[in-house]
């Protein structure tokens, strides 16, 4: 892209990030169905090693950190099923990735009212 | 000729369907961005549209990275939900209207937009919430739809420009249908929003204002950015606003202007300041 | 900046395949088909061109009616060739080219055209076989690729024009790649042929030698008729010369022109017209 | 499409025939597998009826006549895998579906390069 602008704290999900990614994502693409998020909660290594994952994805799979996941070439939409398997919902996420409790994420948020 | 009535748009979050299920309607945190739907609901029941065409985002239901289109058409006799792997309800199945599908296709092909047509395509909460949102009382709307994902998923997405052709080829074509039933253009997507990174939780009202005045009186506003200017604008996922650029492109094709029903802009839902507009074409 | 040095075209048939597996490329059926690729045979040993642009069609292997797409940019590491359910040997895997195929599609969608990227693409015998027509001696073509594929299963597929300005659009990404590789663009499908229907075995040499000359020296020639038009004069495989039409126009982009170095065309080979073309571009 | 052509012995594969045919052409492409074509040659009825084919598609399937799955909403280039089942080549089917010998058929198109 011509377009050349850096967002900080934003990774947009362009070809290099789909390339370093695709099987993390593939894996977090397989969740949409029931029996795979269960063979996944039953053996995570094993599952992972099924997709193909490299160690910085699983490494970051295991400590369940977005910004790790990211950072490992996860798409947020996908990712989004992974996070699902564990009931965070996205102030959840939000909340770990900003380093704030959840409380003050909403708050946070519900600020921008006042804006 | 079919005639193109108006266009509606609203944020999605699968949060709603959440709320949705559980009745939480009348809870304080969803009271007020439920209620902004009233007008729209008696709107909707004075014009009765028969065809919606869906302006929506896939969200890794339908599609993954092996085949990531730009622009994707449904040509299915029915649309049907499923599950999106996060505890969201599924919604029942939408029937499709094919005639207007591959009429569409064949002016969208025509017309040179390189589209994708899908006969089979699993429509998730983005198609499947504003249905349940602008028609509450009802197990199925009673409408049939044609949907058209956008790609807001992998970068390069097409830039606003060309999502603002797109929409107005697609108002040229609903028009050129030969049919006498009355067909609404829907957005599902926006506003601001970041769900991912260090930025995560980011919204810019001042811009949403902006962009939903656009909307009534300027629409081609929004296609002077890059999609990574509206991005360092209306976060990640605010790029969803291509929904609605679609949508008014579309209603530019028809009649001699729009008349705004009603707008209702709340935050927050979720992480997510949503907005809701719903637009008449004047004869 | 890479330098695009020219083209190449070739018929596909799923017959060449079982006769390179058996070697009967002497027999008097083959001959004059196989023998007709080797003028090219040594102007590739002296160009040595690094990359290939292959345009191609799928036949039903890869891609299906639930998500058919227009235009399909592969962007894999390694395509692999797999069964396609009629008995052609399996073909070894070839190399992606990431880098161009990012490029191509950061342009590509820069200048709205509505690709389907594919981060994994499995590939036929339209895009396996060139390679061992061009490199017979070689297991593997001692190139890398990037496959884009273009809709010839279900109407309305592109039109001649759209396929026309895709080739340019191609031919410009791939001068702006910033590479000091050398790259060629390749057409695999026609000439004029009809598997089914009452019509079954048409052909039209005279069409196709007017095709043929245009290639050389007037491209937008078969521009001027639609789709079904060229189904009319070409049948209804005949629209595989749709591949040829890009190829040709990406180098419409490069230096001051083109030099034919070879043409053959003979017919029958199974129920086609087979039709071979090397271009070199002029500085 | 506007061009509006009509082109004897030829159906253009259009919206029309897409929609009759995807039942039937689903089916065809699944033969891109050898374990789905075993399936279908060791029972083409259940084959058939798993892939929700109509009457009409069915005795198309059963009488091997390409005229006939094409009017049923077939695809040439996905029916081509059902013909590959049995070891059909493009000029067994040209011959059958122009009504000729096969020896006919050929003589047919080596008389082209005469045109
Ligand atoms: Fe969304
Ligand atoms: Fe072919």
């Amino acid at each position: 892209m011509s377009q050349k602008i850096t967002i900080p704290g934003t990774t947009p999900f362009d070809g290099a990030e789909a390339m370093k990614g695709y099987a993390l994502n593939k894996m977090c693409f397989s969740f949409n169905h029931q029996a795979n998020r269960d063979a996944f909660v039953a053996d995570p290594e094993a599952y992972m090693s099924q997709y193909g994952l490299n160690e910085q994805q699983k490494a970051a799979i295991r400590s369940k950190q977005v910004l790790e996941l990211i950072a490992a070439g996860g798409n947020a939409y996908y990712l989004a099923k992974f996070a699902g398997i564990f009931g965070l919902d996205m102030q959840d996420i939000g909340a770990q990735q900003t380093g704030m409790s959840k409380e003050a994420f909403m708050a946070k948020l519900a600020a921008y009212a006042q804006q | 000729m079919a005639q193109l009535i108006g266009g509606l748009a609203t944020s999605h979050i699968p949060a709603i369907g959440k709320a949705l299920a559980k009745g939480l309607q009348q809870e304080p945190y969803w009271k007020p961005f439920f209620d902004g739907f009233a007008p729209v609901h008696q709107w909707l029941g004075e014009v009765k549209p028969d065809v919606l065409v869906i302006f929506y985002n896939d969200h890794g239901l339908n599609f993954f990275l092996d085949k990531m289109p730009t622009f994707a058409v449904g040509a299915a006799a029915e649309y049907h939900n499923a599950d999106e792997g996060w505890g969201i309800p599924q919604l029942p199945s939408t029937a499709g209207e094919l005639g207007l599908s591959w009429h569409l296709i064949n002016q969208l092909i025509a017309d040179e937009f390189d589209i994708v047509t899908c006969q089979e395509m699993l429509v998730d909460h983005a198609c499947t919430l504003p249905l349940k949102l602008f028609w509450p009382g009802h197990e199925v709307a009673p409408v049939q739809i044609v949907p058209i994902n956008i790609n807001t998923v992998q970068f390069p997405l097409p830039t606003a420009k060309r999502v603002y052709k797109l929409g107005q080829a697609v108002g040229r074509a609903i028009q050129s249908w030969d049919s006498d039933k009355k067909v609404m253009v829907l957005a599902s997507g926006g506003l601001s929003h970041q769900l991912e990174g260090e930025r995560a939780g980011h919204i810019n009202s001042q811009f949403d204002k902006q962009f939903l005045q656009s909307m009534v009186s300027n629409p081609e506003w929004v296609t002077q950015f890059s999609d990574l200017e509206i991005v360092e604008k209306a976060g990640t996922q605010g790029v969803e606003l291509l929904m609605w650029l679609a949508m008014r492109a579309a209603l530019t094709t028809a009649g001699s202007g729009v008349r705004q029903v009603h707008s209702n802009y709340y935050l927050p839902i979720s992480n997510t300041a949503t907005g809701l507009l719903a637009l008449e074409t004047l004869a």
